[in-house]
């Protein structure tokens, strides 16, 4: 099996699903001969044409607003926007007409349209660089939000995404973009949408982690383990629909649960994870669900390293819950 | 007041395209666009039933019976430009063009059933009245936010030229709409793409309560198309052959590969922006007057008399067919359920994830607790 | 002391404030000769005249980007958004803008605009016009959001909201604008930003609510001690930053929570509020935090007060925490 | 290549405005603005200035000491539209005008400090390098959403007429950034309300890696002011003579209350769009070559020797001030602190709301458990 990293394996789910479907169409800021600022598209351009690679103008509306009539017409976009941080100038595209097409019609009118973004901080990219917009699309109906932290799900949800039939939010993790190497199988093959993996088995404490935290809370489990705390990691991969199943299976298991995301804490995605664990397995409880988060600030530039959740905080957690 | 003198009364620029006066007689020297009778008949019939279902629904509405309704009166013409179109062409319209859905083949029950939500909705009964959807027609389900359809519309068309089809798309927008993002992303993209797309801009004078001057400071809408490099044309949007023949032209063009091009439809809003409104409170009632005699109806009634393909006979015997129409589908739609209460969770996504499946065990417990003869 | 409902109340401290401050000035779709489609601005236009009270062209990234603008050079603009359906075209220039221009410049440009919308559902509006986005505002750091329930609020908390020096979402619960009447001192007066009040004492139960759904707390909080159960109610009335010392006094008073909303469910800030209280807490929780809340389901038409929530399901809620 | 034949090489349309030839030599029949010798060549220092910047902190960044630089080689003359504005002009930059900042009195120093994000960054480290800020000179702070800025130079424009100032707001962008919706709503709403308020675009022919020809159909940029009822004017964005003169005129309208002007300055991003591109990729390097020759520093310099104004001596011994300035701030510079880690908190709001100092509590805890010598 070939290693690749999360670029390739993403640019490698690209090219098999433009080859295998006609209609899937590769389109945004510089994905054309370029092969986007992250080089995701690159090649692309030059095996499947401009017809099909597209590079756009510069509007993020007009990204995902012809991609939904595209979508609409028949063909199966893939638009890509070039930073999560800029997904806001289509914002009333994504809330209000992408995830709501299907319903508003009466399920006259699908709209499989996949997003692909990158998201997250620690590149040194400031608040407009680096943001986990998760929350905003989690909270609306009608989306599904996706966000693999390894390139071998990577390309698997990715495939997944473009052979499904609703809309979906593919976030990938920019930080690690390079960095997270891993066996990629060559040919063909899906991740289920909605299930969650156990990366770490372990019998004290769960941590919740996705997208570019995954790495962060493998790290932590193993200085706990040398602390002799036992960890098991839930990666939780799909975000909309979450894996309500193993979530609960695993904090039944260890009674205690730590969330990590990079979002700011209020209203992020580890609120509703506390909520929805809390109403189901409350009596399993040994102490309260913690969360290590990005601060309720825009994302700083030179103080990002403070900003981001880091082994240290996590273990500081891991140790509150054990301690309660 | 101020919008008057934009909309042509008493002198139009040159650059407005007509063909009739406003008596319906062809203007000296204009070229009259050859359309077969039958099709110019039928366009008059369903111009016709737009305008007495607009009155029927709006006196519906204020006798309590209809949560809202939006009228299109006295723009009725302008909704013909997808009357040139093939059926395979897609419309993407905005909330005011009846016309267009009752000749693509939309029917009076389908119609009502929409304004009532019920059972039959084509749409379920997820949206308000006048939020039609019909991809059987390929007319494209409505939104309230404006113009999101205009990007969306480009967006088809493009795919169409991709998958080697001629297909054209056609998106109606207000000109209060011209003033938002996705006009300009939407016709940017248009004009890069040669994307094989008609816009058809109604200028009726009025967004809500706000003029056309107020939109923007162009002289006028069809000026905006110098900025994304295609044709812009301004047509007499109450004069059905003027606004035919400019269609047929841009909807050639689109399909030739040509490109797009803006058309500005000159008409004007005679009533209230909806059921809610009250114009009183903003317009002078003199500006409305003006209007009515420039009504589309009977500019097309005048022509085809003239020409001796109508009669009163015959427009007295359509009317009271629709109107009975109407009645009977009223009656029928009386008679009609709202949707099921489980189908609230139905087409947010093409399968029931777990906290809509649980979110629903939970609604329809709720339900028969409520009424335990309710087999949900 | 006059009654009024809340678009009056809301009129009146636009008015006062205009008065006061020449800076004011009130912008949006609709808002100038025709005075609102709520009436809200009704008489503004001819008392302040059009460079004040400004009819702006169909765009709302327009009204929130030159509010913004105008907030910069000196003014002390106060857009209404004519529902907060459609305040998404000008999400960039809240969330990427106005929410991060304090900090993005290091303190040397405040952005104070307080953006008026009416949310929520119950008017046979569908999708389109029935919103409650306040998750999306609350988890975006540099906003404040202010939700009152009624007029008294409204007028003591609009004032507020225009003296301060962030920017606010200040959202209107449009289904009883004119239904909630009540007394509203003539003169001037403010409330506290960040102030929950305490609606109704009661010792078995918390009720947590804001904006319209307020109302239906009360309603269930008399059918409830109807039938014996005793049941505090909580107006939050600041969503962000909300009043944790009130919830906490009075979660840890009774035992048990429900929080009610209109939002859909799942990251609602209903899931904030119990991931608050739960790691504040939880020692005093006699049962999971309950919600009753919004499906996850695009508002829907026929249906909606189906989908809304109601005294029947807040109860249901009620009597399940005190039965756990 | 596509790009070229649109930046005027080799016969620009007769609609761009010029002054001088590629030699800095005045064009036969043209009238040179009358500009101050003094101001001209302060004009020509910062000009200097601005192109040895960006030089040092390319190689700054090239050998890894610095995170991020964007340069603005051979666009500097489209900085100096600002130069006939007055201090309390309100000026909305994009990220790739160096040069208006040095012209309002922003230090090299201040520059320096802001690119490593240390404790004297007027902007505490909050934002990547390039972002400035400086309220002091009425320069607003730098977004890296591109537009965003334009529709709020609008709204501060407004704001100036409303408050009875006379004051004028001037925005930039890229040629790009004229897809935006943000650009469209914002020059539509300063055609509208007739805003005191100046935009250029700086077209240099690409977006990162999307030649010109790819942002629009349109014939050019400037004639996007017809949709807003504006002058849209096109000029030789390296000739600071034209620039100079036509953004003069623009003010002056502006401040006149005759209302907004759309310059589109033509010039061309010689180098790549930020140190993190490579524009061998997408781009033919004889493109670049052929806009050496039209550089507007060697343009203005040889209009100021030919006029007297200006000799290599001059230059020689400024450059060695410069170079010298910069190696000072840089040594200042690498002697600072971060911003302290407390204030990652500061200036989300007025004031800490709880959430916020319970937050600030916890991660100074943290701080103070790593290193117990740290006082936060
Ligand atoms: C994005 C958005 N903002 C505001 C509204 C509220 N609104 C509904 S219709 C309308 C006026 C539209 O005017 P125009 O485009 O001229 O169309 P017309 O109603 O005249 O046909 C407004 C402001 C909306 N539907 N969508
Ligand atoms: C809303 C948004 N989308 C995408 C980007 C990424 N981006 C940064 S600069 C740029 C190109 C801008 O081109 P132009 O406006 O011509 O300005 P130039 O860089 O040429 O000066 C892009 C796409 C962004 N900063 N903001
Ligand atoms: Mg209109
Ligand atoms: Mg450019």
């Amino acid at each position: 099996m070939p290693t690749m990293n999360i670029i390739e394996a993403v640019r490698d789910a690209l090219r098999m699903q433009m080859r295998a479907d006609k209609r899937v169409v590769v389109l945004g800021e510089d994905v054309g001969k370029f092969g986007g600022v992250f080089r995701a598209t690159s090649g692309l351009f030059d095996e499947f044409g401009g017809e099909r690679v597209i590079d756009t103008p510069l509007a993020e509306a007009g990204i995902i607003g012809t991609a939904i009539g595209m979508a609409l017409y028949g063909l199966r976009p893939v638009p890509e926007i070039q930073f999560g941080d800029f997904i806001f100038p289509a914002f009333d595209q994504i809330v209000n007409e992408l995830a709501k097409f299907r319903y508003r019609s009466g399920g006259q009118y699908p709209c499989p349209v996949v997003i692909r973004t990158p998201v997250g901080g620690g590149i040194r990219g400031g608040h407009y660089h680096s943001q986990s917009p998760e929350t905003l699309f989690i909270h609306t109906p009608g989306l599904k939000v996706v966000a693999p932290s390894n390139p071998y799900d990577a390309k698997g949800l990715l495939l997944a995404c473009m052979r499904q039939n609703d809309p979906v939010l593919f976030m990938e993790p920019k930080r690690i973009y390079r960095a997270s190497k891993g066996e990629v199988p060559e040919g063909d093959y899906v991740l289920e949408i909605g299930k969650a993996s156990v990366t770490r088995e372990g019998s004290q404490v769960t941590l919740l982690a996705w997208s570019g935290m995954v790495s962060i809370a493998d790290e932590t489990a193993k200085q706990a383990e040398a602390a002799g705390i036992s960890v098991e990691v839930v990666d939780l991969r799909t975000l909309m629909p979450f894996d309500i199943d193993t979530i609960l299976t695993s904090v039944k298991k260890t009674g205690r649960c730590v969330i990590v995301h990079e979002a700011p804490r209020t209203c992020g995605f580890g609120a509703e994870l506390i909520a929805s664990i809390q109403e189901r397995a409350m009596e399993y409880l040994e102490a309260p669900i913690m969360r290590v988060t990005g601060f309720d600030t825009p994302f700083p530039y030179s103080l990002e390293h403070e900003y981001m959740p880091n082994p240290d905080r996590v273990l500081g957690a891991i140790r509150q819950t054990l301690e309660w | 007041m101020v919008a008057i003198s934009q909309y042509g009364a008493p002198g139009e620029p040159d650059d407005l395209r007509r063909v009739l006066d406003d008596d319906g007689k062809p203007l000296p020297g204009v070229k009259v666009p050859s359309i077969p009778e039958a099709t110019l008949t039928r366009i008059f019939e369903v111009m016709l039933l737009t305008r007495i279902m607009d009155d029927r629904m709006m006196r519906l509405q204020r006798q309590g019976r209809l949560g809202f309704y939006m009228k299109s009166i006295g723009e009725e013409a302008s909704h013909f430009a997808v009357a040139p179109l093939r059926n395979g062409d897609w419309i993407f319209p905005s909330y005011r063009e009846q016309g267009a859905w009752f000749w693509r083949g939309y029917t009076v029950q389908n119609f009502i059933d929409q304004l009532f939500g019920n059972e039959d909705d084509p749409i379920k009964g997820r949206q308000m009245p006048v939020h039609h959807s019909a991809n059987w027609l390929n007319l494209v389900s409505i939104s309230s936010p404006v113009g999101t359809q205009i990007p969306q519309a480009v967006g088809a068309a493009y795919a169409a030229k991709v998958m080697g089809k001629d297909d054209v798309s056609m998106v109606y927008f207000g000109e209060g709409t011209s003033s938002t993002g996705e006009f300009h992303v939407g016709m940017n993209f248009a004009g890069v793409w040669k994307a094989p797309c008609v816009f058809i801009c109604r200028n009726n004078g009025w967004a809500i309560s706000v003029p056309s001057t107020t939109q923007t400071a162009a002289k006028t809408f069809a000026s905006k198309a110098v900025g994304y490099g295609m044709p812009g044309i301004r047509v007499d949007g109450n004069d059905l052959l003027a606004v035919w023949q400019v269609a047929s032209e841009a909807i050639e063009r689109a399909r030739a590969g040509e490109g797009p091009t803006l058309i500005e439809a000159l008409t004007y809003r005679v009533q209230g922006h909806s059921s809610s409104d009250d114009p009183s409170v903003y317009r002078d009632p003199k500006e409305p007057e003006i209007w009515e005699k420039k009504d589309p109806l009977n500019r097309l009634r005048g022509y085809l008399r003239h020409k001796g393909m109508w009669n009163e006979a015959r427009e007295t015997e359509l009317s009271a067919q629709y109107n009975q129409e109407i009645t009977d589908a009223l009656a029928a739609s009386d008679g009609k359920h709202a949707p099921p209460i489980e189908s609230i969770f139905d087409d947010v996504y093409e399968e029931l994830p777990w906290n809509l499946r649980e979110q629903r065990e939970y609604l329809m417990a709720q339900a028969r607790s409520k009424n335990p003869h309710h087999h949900g």
